[in-house]
């Protein structure tokens, strides 16, 4: 199967493209994603394709236009709204909970909402506490939507598709600092099902389980601790809602121990949620507690050395791991 | 309060208008009574949560709705009974929502405050004030994207104002030119609080100043001059794809849901609005233009026919199968 | 030591009324709470008292608000800002994610943000699924503020009395089916420290970890139980963030089964925090998973047998409880 | 673009004037080089995260804060260098700030868009787009609350009028008649969208309409007039406790952020406002007023040493404790 390398935000682009050219109900629509080229040029070249018809530049008011989003899908079309930052949905945080998760269930099933919002999560570097929210968990808990955060090229593509075509409202997390990460991604490739996570990294030792960012760092943590022999299997989990409990329990089955990674602060979220199901679910196979590295509990510094000291590093993970890998039960 | 200024009553009507006014006498006296049976209802039990009524406010949705065409779009807030009916839902699918039964119009999972009729282009009421403002804006949107010449018609009340949903949804509907009219139900008060404790500008027609987009503003007394008013902001709308700020002013007769014993305001204030009930009014005036009491009664009695019919639909209808619950929190297969 | 009798809302009224004439700096404001004396009663007479200087009606502007009240917090007053229902305060959310749990670290420790947040959370009855929201997983993620979700009214005053003089923002979660509930109330109770849970039934076989509406449930649950010889001990976790670790591990060792209880959604949040800390520091003594019992995974139906469906019940405790005990380690 | 108004050139100063003038250019000087600095240091890496410049805006923050007393207050956006060192923050904890060090003002927690300095009454600056503009509304509000004559100013861009946070300080602030004036840096652009693509209505001022309170609107050509003009607003808001919303016409002779090529304008339009540039100005004025050369020249070395001072103030100062983010997250003690 013949293969290109892309970046990660060619990846979304080229997923965006053909889907817009497949489908003319399909539109883009956030600040500076058109003129501009987009704040991270994503949307690089689509308003010179697509026309401002399709590719809307916005003011300031992600409130606003996440509700017309939310509008337009309830009446057919199928809108892309880019938040610059998940980090500004904050203020939009009532039309995804109240309007774009609950219109189908408060019209009886009458209306769907096809809509996908997207934009980068979590940190960049340095920008500080208000702009570096790993948001990803807020949305999570919420039935009614998806949320996707794909780590590699290839799924960013493929569930882009999916997130486009789906007829839910899918929250698609990505991360300024992946969006130059390289990787082969098949020429032919269509969708990835929503809901499906993926082994990154064979192993027998622990399961790592991770998604975005952090899916990098489990491979890195892992590449070392193989070197000391402890043998991680890396769980990309793609998508965090649904959740694919078949795949982190029948890892954690095989590998009887369990370490969570993801950015974000250690209350509650995605990681909780993860430990809750592994240890509910495969209670009589874990030999150690499951271990979680998230960001540290406070809001994230601007001073480079506390951002990193805050953030999961490859070495965290490493001696987690090995903290895990050495417990037996009592 | 400020003075009426639109006092001058249209006593005198072109004859082919009284059929006309007839059928809109009989969309609010149907929405009178079905307010009325619910609040019993309500009392009674059969209805939970809570009840808005759109008693007293009925010639505005229904003068609104009459300047439509059948697939423009309508969207509001809680206070949804009357705007439901106007735009064409069933009187049974209502009452059935109310009492919480499969056969309701959102399968008894909404309730009164989220009426939902795609069929008829209603596009549901909201709980979260000023939240569907935005939606609205979005709905007008599909419309300029489609050019499919629809208009959408927005309903909120004067509480809204001050919220951040209708300035991000007006300015965005400005900018964009859509063809959306927003109408401000100014009924005088949000839950207790009067408007002069929630604006420093009494005047809610102004803030379209801020936006550059076409205001009107009058009282509602007579339900054809809410036609006659907003078909104006309708045609600007769909012939021009600009947007409107229509401030209707009101009064809402009971208190604000079930539960307000509405002490915030004199029985006086209150018998002064009753006199002036457009529901009452409409009915003089095809009294006076002939419409004669024979067909008056008829068209009453059919009405009433249809509210118990309506309730006794509701009652007897099953209670929603719990089934529903995953189908309608997602479309197709899924498991969090 | 004299007690009285109050109901919860009372009790609620009479520690911002105390805190009120001890500081003038204390002052109330929100939707409806003045001249229409609190849309749920809680602020009944306090306008009379305090006058509008003190008790103020704001129009429908949460973001607006909230925002004040932050504002003010940083320059030295002490704000209590109901929300009508903390369902409202997802349009306020930025305010609190980035404005009140951030101008402390921002400003370099240079601001303190004493504020109050506080309103009925959760399901009221049938009103339907943009008003039934439990919110207090969304706060409890976020370092920087505190959330407190008592159950009974002696600890709605002490706790709230400990929020009003708390230099942190607090959170604080009532509930409109709360609000009758009676309970003794010492004549001389001061505040009750943020963080220390309590437990309120003791019991050997399994710990029931709740707060708020919930620990009345699990206190409905463990007196069933009883006639059934399962002995329950109830922990009422009363401050979610901090959240008493010291507590529920020491139950959890004592009892060696744990069964989370709480209204709003399975996914991650409070019950997933708590399931996750017992797994890790009380894994060995564990003998059978944590189990949980939340809302169903659905926004909240407005039909009452589907929302009693949806909601924790007493029955679903015992069911869960019963699983548990059944259950050996494998 | 509108034509400027306020184009007569106040050529002659009282001469009691002229060391007020000094001052203020020496402010605006200081601003200019602190930013060219932080420009250098940036490109060298040893500022991370975004970087907002304020050059070309010196003017406003300048001549604003001119207009306030000491225990007023300042709350901006993140664009918030100017405002902090026209507020009485000194150059050396502002850079220390920007290298992430512990004698930051912020303690190198915050970073350039979050400078603090409550000492000297600047609450801070502010990363999402119009969220302060609330917290600012608190802000007098306490003022009023606690009747102590203080007046806040709240800076934002032409960027933050769409959103909902603008609308629902206004609303408050001009319902509750707080002590505060709302100043609209308008600078044409935001991030890369030209005024006209984000409203509708081009006249930021216009908006105080819908909230019936004071409104101004100006060019910044000149510090004097700024300030002139926002002490009315101040007086107002200070005397009578009314706001005010000013829409001051400015412009950025940077991009937004570092990042920023800023390619969405031509190069005539920058050079065409460089020409005008208030600084240049205030200089000129200085010198046609007699201020003289070697004085000049004193003036502006001492800033150069002001700055060079603060780089190497920051360079050599340490980085902060892992042990301040426990105690920056809470007041008091704490374990989640
Ligand atoms: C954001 C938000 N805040 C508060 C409420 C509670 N609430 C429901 S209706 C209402 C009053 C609304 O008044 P108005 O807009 O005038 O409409 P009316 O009820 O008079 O039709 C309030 C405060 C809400 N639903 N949403
Ligand atoms: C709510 C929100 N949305 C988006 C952003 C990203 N953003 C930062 S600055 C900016 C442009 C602001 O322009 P303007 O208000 O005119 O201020 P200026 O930068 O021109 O001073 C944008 C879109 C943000 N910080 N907050
Ligand atoms: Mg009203
Ligand atoms: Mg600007």
């Amino acid at each position: 199967m013949a293969t290109r390398v892309l970046r990660f935000r060619e990846a979304l682009r080229e997923a965006m493209v053909e889907e817009m050219e497949r489908d003319s109900r399909v539109f883009l629509m956030g600040e500076e994603v058109g003129h501009y080229q987009g704040a991270y040029k994503v949307s690089e070249g689509m308003l010179e394709r697509f026309g401002d018809k399709r590719v809307i530049d916005t003011p300031i008011a992600e409130s606003g236009f996440a509700g017309i989003g939310v509008g337009a899908a309830m009446v057919g079309l199928r809108p892309i709204i880019e938040f610059m930052t998940w980090n500004f949905s904050a203020v939009a945080f009532d039309q995804i909970l109240n309007n774009a998760a609950k219109v189908r269930q408060m019209s009886g099933g009458q209306l769907t909402c096809p809509i996908v919002f997207r934009g980068p999560n979590a940190s960049a570097r340095q920008v500080g506490s208000q702009h570096s929210h790993a948001m990803e968990h807020f949305y999570a808990t919420v039935p009614g939507v998806k949320v996707v955060a794909p780590a590699f090229p290839k799924d960013a593509k493929g569930l882009m598709k999916a997130a486009i075509r789906d007829d839910n409202p899918v929250l698609y997390m990505e991360s300024e600092t992946l969006y130059s990460v390289k990787g082969d991604v098949p020429d032919d490739l269509d969708v990835i099902p929503l809901g499906e996570a993926q082994i990154v990294r064979p192993g027998v030792d622990v399961t790592l389980v991770s998604y975005s960012r952090m899916t990098h760092v489990c491979v890195e943590a892992a590449a070392a601790l193989e070197k000391e022999g402890i043998s991680c299997e890396v769980l990309d989990l793609r998508s965090l809602r649904p959740l694919d409990e078949g795949a982190l329990v029948a890892s954690v089955k095989k590998t009887h121990r369990c370490v969570v990674v993801h950015e974000g602060w250690p209350y509650g979220g995605v990681g909780a949620e993860v430990a809750d199901r592994v240890q509910r679910l495969a209670f009589d196979w874990l030999d150690a507690p499951i271990l979680r590295v998230s960001s540290l509990d406070v809001p994230m510094p601007y001073n480079r050395t506390l951002e990193d000291l805050c953030m999961p590093q490859a070495s965290r993970v490493i001696a987690t791991v090995k903290k895990t890998v050495s417990r037996g039960r009592a | 309060m400020q003075e009426r200024t639109n006092d001058g009553p249209p006593l005198t009507q072109p004859s082919g208008q009284i059929d006309h006014l007839a059928a809109l006498y009989r969309q609010m006296f149907l929405i009178r009574r079905v307010e009325e049976e619910s609040a019993r209802a309500y009392a009674l039990g059969k209805i939970g949560g809570f009840l808005h009524l759109y008693i007293g406010q009925e010639a505005v949705g229904v003068g609104a709705v009459a300047a439509l065409r059948p697939d423009d779009y309508v969207i509001t807030t809680y206070r949804d009974h009357g705007m439901a009916l106007a735009k064409g839902m069933s009187a049974r699918a209502l009452m059935a929502e109310l009492y919480g039964k499969a056969t309701g119009c959102s399968k008894g999972l909404g309730g009164s405050m989220h009426l939902f009729d795609v069929e008829h282009n209603m596009l549901g009421g909201y709980g979260i004030v000023g939240g569907h403002i935005p939606l609205a804006a979005g709905v007008a949107f599909a419309s300029k994207y489609r050019s499919d010449g629809r208009v959408t018609l927005c309903f909120f009340g004067e509480g809204a104002v001050s919220i951040g949903g209708f300035h991000e949804g007006l300015s965005l509907a400005a900018l964009w030119k859509l063809p959306i009219v927003f109408v401000c139900e100014n009924n005088e008060y949000a839950m207790g609080t009067p408007l002069s404790r929630t604006m420093s500008v009494e005047d809610v027609s102004m803030k379209a100043l801020g936006y550059g987009i076409d205001r009107d503003r009058f009282f509602v007394d007579d339900v054809l001059e809410v036609e006659k008013r907003m078909a104006e902001a309708v045609s600007r709308a769909r012939e021009l794809s600009l947007p409107t700020l229509v401030e209707v002013r009101t009064y809402r007769f009971r208190g604000h849901s079930m539960s307000d014993p509405a002490k915030y305001r004199t029985p006086a204030e209150l018998e002064d609005h009753k006199k002036r009930d457009p529901l009452t009014r409409a009915r003089a005036l095809l009294e006076q233009n002939g419409y004669g009491a024979e067909r008056l009664a008829k068209l009453e009695a059919e009405v009433e026919a249809e509210v118990q019919d309506a309730v006794k639909f509701a009652e007897e209808s099953p209670e929603p199968d719990p089934s529903l619950l995953a189908k309608t929190t997602y479309d197709g297969p899924f498991a969090a």
